[in-house]
């Protein structure tokens, strides 16, 4: 991808007025110039493609596979018109907008993430997007330790474990303790931040978030709310029931899987917090014609203005994830989210009826769940699961650790009752 | 789309656009029994959702489009970002079904590819570094910086060390600062010398054995190699502290020298940068880590290993800091700088920096009558000029960048590094030709003259483009942040 | 790009970029033994190409993007030419490797695939026309024109007849008479009537035994459904001349009428405007032709038929007229063309219709107290304007389009049909949300304003694009149809 | 894709004055309104991606089968920018750039494209490209006829089979007779108003193409030359040896198999004949303020300004496949184009040593090919080609009707050496 043929460079030499590139490396300590470096040799496009297509055929798609995994990262059906969106150049190898002049494709689409999450979570202010749904967990934690002076983070103990781990390692630099705390009786006291909630939660049920936020609230505690975006099809959102900061996971609205990443966080917050707000912020203004337009905004807040005095360390975000979560969100749209989720509701209440009527198979959970549930198998999970992969089913997750025998199942509308009946099957057989 | 309608392109988002019952997608049918309805008090009433049809959304966006400046369309010699060419091969491979399509959770066995991928990555990583292990887990420069510091402090406390300074150069860029922060650490500041190195004297004053650590740029965000480094080395072991190298400008470094060779402890490294995946307007990229043996226990979870097998896993390092993100990384980056690095090799690698280096002393040789130079050295991958000569004409560095605008470039990076007046920072890249180097230096002169001549021209600056001078100053006193409807607003 | 750039696009080719010795790909060294060179005389010594590096590429094709209209951009009412928006999900779907990836020469077990989609669109198209056979082999409508024509000549010979004459309408294509040139007939031009319909008295003083076929597009150009259907078809099949309808225009009749059930023995459809396949710029297209029973076994070679283990084979019909192309017709097409059908079914057809149709009525309302109907009848997809009100103030058909440049807006069809003077024909399409009608029949309004107050504006417009007025006289006068080096030039 | 919604669709009846959509067809005449269509009924996205997946999955892709056909559709590596390129809606939703002014996209990109082909084939004038490469020859032929207002047609017998039967179905509309001749002494008459040679021939061997420019120019008849694209990287140009028209398949420059089409045809001339030439043709020229730009010319040969007497009937022709052969053609450029072609050549000569040296099998013609040649087989062809599939290769294609024995092979830069020496296994195997 180099363009400058020999001529153009012995021409910019000359200009520069050395005799060879190498002279300009010359700051460089001799001991260790031109080191060798045992890389594979070079492939040209066509090897190149061979090759990785190669490794990829070692990968197993869920596009051919039925799966059943969800866990923070779910299958859904992403329309065509968002990978063409953000495959155009002018959005994809655009830096992050400084210039509003010339950035405004950029600039708009971040005004209309922001606004997007801030009407699926109900809740004021939202920024353009976190590392993931996790990393922004931990920002939420911080920030909650900023805006209360306090130095206790209170998590659920039904809070997805990475994330909890997540939040450890921020914590680990201010030396904050974190609390795990159960759902039913939360301990908070005056020294918490917050308290963190999941909803549903990771084993894919409901919390009692009312009366969560009552607790939290009562002790002073920022209530940190963490939903699932595709459950807010349908569910009501964070902004209704008192969340002081919501972050998700925004994977699950248009982003592929890619075996984890990338993928982005969303991060909302109430109007009282903007300055405390981690991350980027686009604001709408107007031109000196009186033109509406988008600029970068707050951002006294971000590192490269306050520098050590930043909210967060965060510069580089996740901007192509967002405009797809963006052009998702579009495209779907009131009645199409609402039916989706309503469809993984639908569908992932089958499976668990049907499996919960196998012999040897039952629902440990009690109440309301999504698209999630937890199976208690007669044989260890692990066990199960290497059975159904002999069968071409990727099971759920081994949630044994944490619930005997627990297996964690996610059903969505990608996963057509054939495959739920094939995979109630194989479970009978393999429990039989 | 005329003139006209791209200048108003603003003033409709997709709330406006559509109309109540539109939807641009069609969904299937339940085809299991509907279950029962969760109560009514746990569900929404509202999902204000816009409501657009499949054409009006391609249009949207489309048309957006056209309002953007990228790579793809034209010079970005944004200083400190790599605005590379990034390769469309790149993209689809990132596509294929084997590897866009497998969920982070899957069983070991159905994903050896992406295991392999990465662990093939981190050993080429470490390769090119010279260094020992490898974390692709970081999302991002700033966060493989948090990254690397958390690893540092796990390692000194490992030692029973409980140091509390980090000293970050006044050149640094934001995020080293916010970094240190972020760990929970005190930020010292190093001057630099007149010859744009760390200063040496400064340096020795600062450090103690409460240093943590030193965190450098190299090249320094001058486009300067520190000439002081194998010293700063020393005096930071000496005393027991780590140094720590902000790869983000390794473009000028490739192949040319190992970043360990040098007497780092650790790097991180900005694929979305020096390893050519695209921007996407600020994200996603990938900051991974690479260490020294030392190091390598602390960093975070979950690294790649190979078993005697032949197969791979993931494994937590002995005294892992934990985990950074939800899951391992962001892979699908991995994929493109992976493809990268394969398609170059140690001599295309070697070709990269060559051609990087070449063409910002292209720009500073042609530049350097008309715009100031802080410091009379040659640069490495990018260069910084100063546009006080301008500022005497009453015109900033902000007009010169709103006026390139009008020529059709993007501007260089302005006022930063802090330590420079009025600071131009281009990083012409290897990707751009001579041509358009000499394209934008005679834009670049032509601007110089205007200065001289009609400076008015530069200050209403840019006259060529759908929008003029937004009002950030109103836009941050009366933030609106999002769409509200007419009756909310 | 810069509104300068934009407008100095069209001086740079891409033999003026690049610089001898760049190129864009990176190539495979040779895995096998090298043989022996040709004889020199056999081989060329120049390969005059661009040498280009793939960032150039990328730039130059991303910025000619912004130079063109496009369904994706905005409104496009083209008369005759059904621009509705194409699904992005059917270019996924075309790309697939086993329809891209796919040799048209595979032995059949290997390609059963394609085959079976082949034999479903023809069961599909021929059940929308209500017609009994199905060729897909055409490339285009005016491709599926010359197939048909020569396969109603190869049945009428068959049957020992020898007809020399091709009846056409004034308001046809010009496809329409060129086919009938093409086919080696006479064309003879037969008048429409008052209300727009075939005009049965002349068309009775054309029609004698030499007659092969009437051609009639339905509905017709002007946009109206002929009402002297029963009556021609009777009058057609009486003189033992066959009755051939030009589908183009079957957006207004989808799931309406079945065009076989009026009598025609012969129809071929555009699938890149029916079908939503994108028109790429003119094509790639495909014009399948259906065929009553009779007709069927002259049809070009292949098509596909099931066996009885229910596999699929090419067959040659029995009396078939021969190839109309190399291999088996746009077979990327046809699978677009399905995944339409696949995804409206019935119900969602008969909506494509009624949209496609009530649209265009909406423009006839909104517009007809500006611009003279020449045809007092209700439209069904288009509607054709004349622009002789404003033609009487010096204001020519070709200086509205021109103005609705300024506007945003694609022009729509102009000087066509013929008959029409001043002719504006608009299809809006089924895909066209009511706002977009509005906001374009605003702007005809304010147009038919401005050719009363100031008709200067529109004889000088467009203002608002990056070229105005190109000199299309001097073009023809001495044309230059390709680069050519300075030397040569 | 219909965005219309009850209420916009009751406003706009009501400002028609119909009551209801219905009554806007009433000119259908009633026994045969509404006809009840059996269609299947309608998927939705998700439905139809899973649909047409299971279809293509019935194809054997020859991504993944090592593939020995050639005859006519070629595979090449694809440089992934032409896909970009080619997909970006402003170039695929844009009609025929009747608009000069809003169509300076698809203009300049037919003006780069004739510009290419014409230095491609060294002819003066080349137009925007027909249906395919067998139509091209067609038009060809008939634009032959209105040149010498002769009335026979001459081929030679080594041109493609399907290419002679397209022509002889556009002959049969005039009743022009064709006549096949071979090549190594075509009786060429006065009557005759052109002779086609195609270059390399069918079989895949050059022909002696200056001994037949001889010939056909002393019977005064056109010379038209067929070549493959590909081989044009490294032999001589047509324009070189006194074509007069050229036509070609263009696939072999960047479009992909997709089963046959859609392809492109090209088409050159010598520019005393541009008037008679088929196709549309883009002209450069200056706006009014003296800028360059392109636009559509001499539109008097085409049918919608001359009809029944334009030189052809085409009007959509194939603009998205030339855009790919131009974007092809400036990727692979000057350089690429001749080292594609030599690898091509270098790989077909190492396989039909090697399977000449096979017992059994020998190569049956003579001279020199290009990436194609024939293979006299032990066993025939038919049956030979079955057993290769059976170990998962697809071999040449069977032309045992025109060669005793013949398979007619095709290599490309596609085929790996390690491809190659498996084919060569198999063949032996299959031979013994
Ligand atoms: C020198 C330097 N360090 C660190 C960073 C931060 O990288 P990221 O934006 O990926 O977080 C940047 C980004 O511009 C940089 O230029
Ligand atoms: C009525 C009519 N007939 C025939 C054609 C020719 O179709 P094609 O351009 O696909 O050859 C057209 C194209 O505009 C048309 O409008």
């Amino acid at each position: 991808y180099v363009p400058n043929t020999d001529a153009d460079r012995r021409a910019m030499l000359e200009r520069i007025g050395v005799a060879s590139v190498d002279a300009l490396f010359d700051d460089i300590p001799a001991y260790c110039r031109n080191p060798r470096l045992t890389l594979p040799p070079p492939l040209s496009e066509m090897e190149l493609t061979r090759e990785l297509s190669r490794i990829a055929a070692r990968n197993r798609s869920i596009a051919e596979t039925p799966c059943f995994l969800g866990a923070g990262a779910y299958r859904h059906f992403i329309p065509s018109v968002v990978d063409y969106v953000i495959r155009q150049g002018a959005f994809a190898t655009a830096y992050t907008p400084y210039q509003p002049e010339i950035s405004q494709g950029t600039l708009q689409s971040i005004f209309e993430f922001q606004s997007l999450v801030c009407e699926l979570t109900g809740m004021d202010v939202a920024n353009a997007g976190m590392y993931d749904g996790a990393s922004a967990l931990a920002e939420a934690c911080l920030m909650a330790i900023r805006i209360t002076g306090r130095e206790r983070l209170a998590l659920l103990s039904t809070v997805n474990p990475s994330y909890q781990r997540v939040v450890r390692t921020y914590a680990e630099g201010h030396a904050l303790p974190v609390d795990v705390m159960t759902p039913d009786g939360p301990a908070l006291s005056e020294k918490h931040a917050c308290l963190v909630v999941q909803q549903p939660n990771f084993f894919g049920y409901l919390e009692d978030v009312e009366e969560l936020e009552r607790r939290a609230h009562a002790a002073g505690a920022l209530y940190i709310v963490v939903p699932e975006p595709m459950s807010l099809g349908m569910f009501r959102p964070p902004g209704e029931y008192g969340a002081d900061i919501v972050v998700a996971e925004g994977q699950p609205l248009g982003v592929p899987l890619s075996f984890g990443g990338p993928y982005v966080g969303l991060f909302a917050t109430r109007r009282e917090h903007i300055r405390q707000m981690p991350g980027r912020l686009v604001g709408q203004t107007k031109d000196v014609d009186g033109r509406t337009g988008y600029v970068l905004t707050l951002q006294t807040r971000e590192q490269h203005i306050r520098r050590e005095r930043a909210t967060s360390n965060i510069c580089t975000n996740e901007q192509l994830c967002a405009l797809a979560a963006t052009v998702y969100l579009c495209a779907l749209g009131k009645q199409g989210l609402r039916r989706v989720a309503e469809l993984c509701y639908h569908k992932a209440h089958y499976a668990a009826d049907r499996i919960a009527a196998l012999s040897g198979y039952s629902l440990p959970l009690a109440g309301t769940f999504f698209q999630e549930f937890v199976v208690r198998c007669p044989r260890p999970p692990r066990e199960v699961n290497a059975a159904l992969l002999e069968r071409g089913i990727i099971g759920g997750l081994d949630v044994s650790e944490q619930i005997g025998g627990g297996m964690l199942v996610c059903v969505t509308e990608m996963n057509s009752r054939e495959e739920i009946d094939w995979l109630v099957d194989a479970l009978r057989e393999i429990g039989a | 789309m005329s003139d006209g309608e791209r200048r108003d392109m603003g003033s409709k988002l997709s709330f406006d656009r559509g109309r109540p019952g539109r939807t641009a997608v069609t969904l299937p049918d339940c085809d299991v029994p509907l279950a029962e309805m969760p109560s009514p008090s746990l569900l929404r009433d509202d999902l204000p959702l816009p409501e657009m049809s499949q054409p009006e959304i391609v249009r949207y966006f489309t048309n957006l489009t056209c309002l953007n400046y990228s790579v793809d369309t034209g010079f970005y010699p944004l200083g400190s970002c790599t605005m590379k060419y990034n390769p469309k091969l790149h993209e689809d491979l990132a596509r294929l079904s084997g590897f866009a399509q497998v969920h982070p959770l899957q069983p070991v066995e159905t994903v050896q590819g992406a295991l392999a991928l990465m662990h093939e990555l981190q050993g080429l990583l470490a390769e090119i570094t010279g260094m020992h292990a490898v974390s692709l887990a970081p999302a991002a420069g700033a966060h493989g910086e948090l990254t690397s510091i958390l690893t540092v402090r796990a390692y000194l406390e490992h030692r029973g060390e409980s140091r509390h300074k980090v000293l970050v150069p006044d050149s640094a860029h934001g995020t080293n600062l916010a970094t240190v922060s972020t760990a929970g650490f005190q930020c010292l500041p190093i001057a630099s010398d007149a010859r744009g190195n760390t200063d040496l004297a400064a340096l020795a004053e600062a450090l103690d054995e409460d240093v943590t650590a030193l965190m450098l740029t190299l090249p320094n965000t001058l486009g300067l190699f520190d000439q002081n480094i194998v010293q700063i080395a020393q005096m930071l072991h000496e005393k027991g502290a780590q140094l720590y190298c902000d790869g983000a400008n390794l473009n000028a470094l490739l192949a040319q020298v190992k970043i360990g060779d040098l007497g780092f402890d650790v790097v991180q490294m900005n694929l979305h940068k020096t390893f050519s995946t695209p921007h996407g307007g600020g994200g996603p990229g990938a900051g991974p880590v690479a260490v020294k043996a030392h190091l390598a226990p602390f960093l975070p979870s979950p690294v790649v290993a190979q078993v005697a097998d032949g197969g791979y896993v993931f494994e937590e390092p002995k005294s892992s800091i934990g985990k950074v993100g939800a899951f391992h990384g962001n892979f699908g980056i991995m994929v493109r700088a992976y493809a990268y690095v394969r398609s170059l090799g140690a001599a295309g690698l070697r070709e990269v920096s060559e051609s990087a280096v070449l063409n910002a002393n292209y720009l500073l040789a042609c530049l350097r009558q008309a715009y100031d130079l802080p410091y009379e050295r040659r640069c490495l991958h990018e260069v910084v000029f100063s546009g006080s000569r301008q500022r005497a004409k009453g015109v900033h560095t902000s007009d010169i960048a709103k006026r390139l605008i009008d020529y059709g470039f993007h501007p260089p990076t302005v006022y930063f590094p802090l330590i420079v007046d009025e600071a131009l920072m281009m990083e012409p890249t290897e990707t751009e030709s001579k041509e358009t180097l000499d394209a934008f230096c005679e834009a670049m002169l032509a601007i110089a003259r205007e200065a001289e001549e009609e400076p008015e021209l530069l200050r209403s600056a840019p006259h060529d483009a759908s929008l003029r001078r937004l009002d950030e100053a109103g836009a941050a006193r009366h933030p609106v942040l999002r769409w509200q409807r007419e009756d909310q607003a």
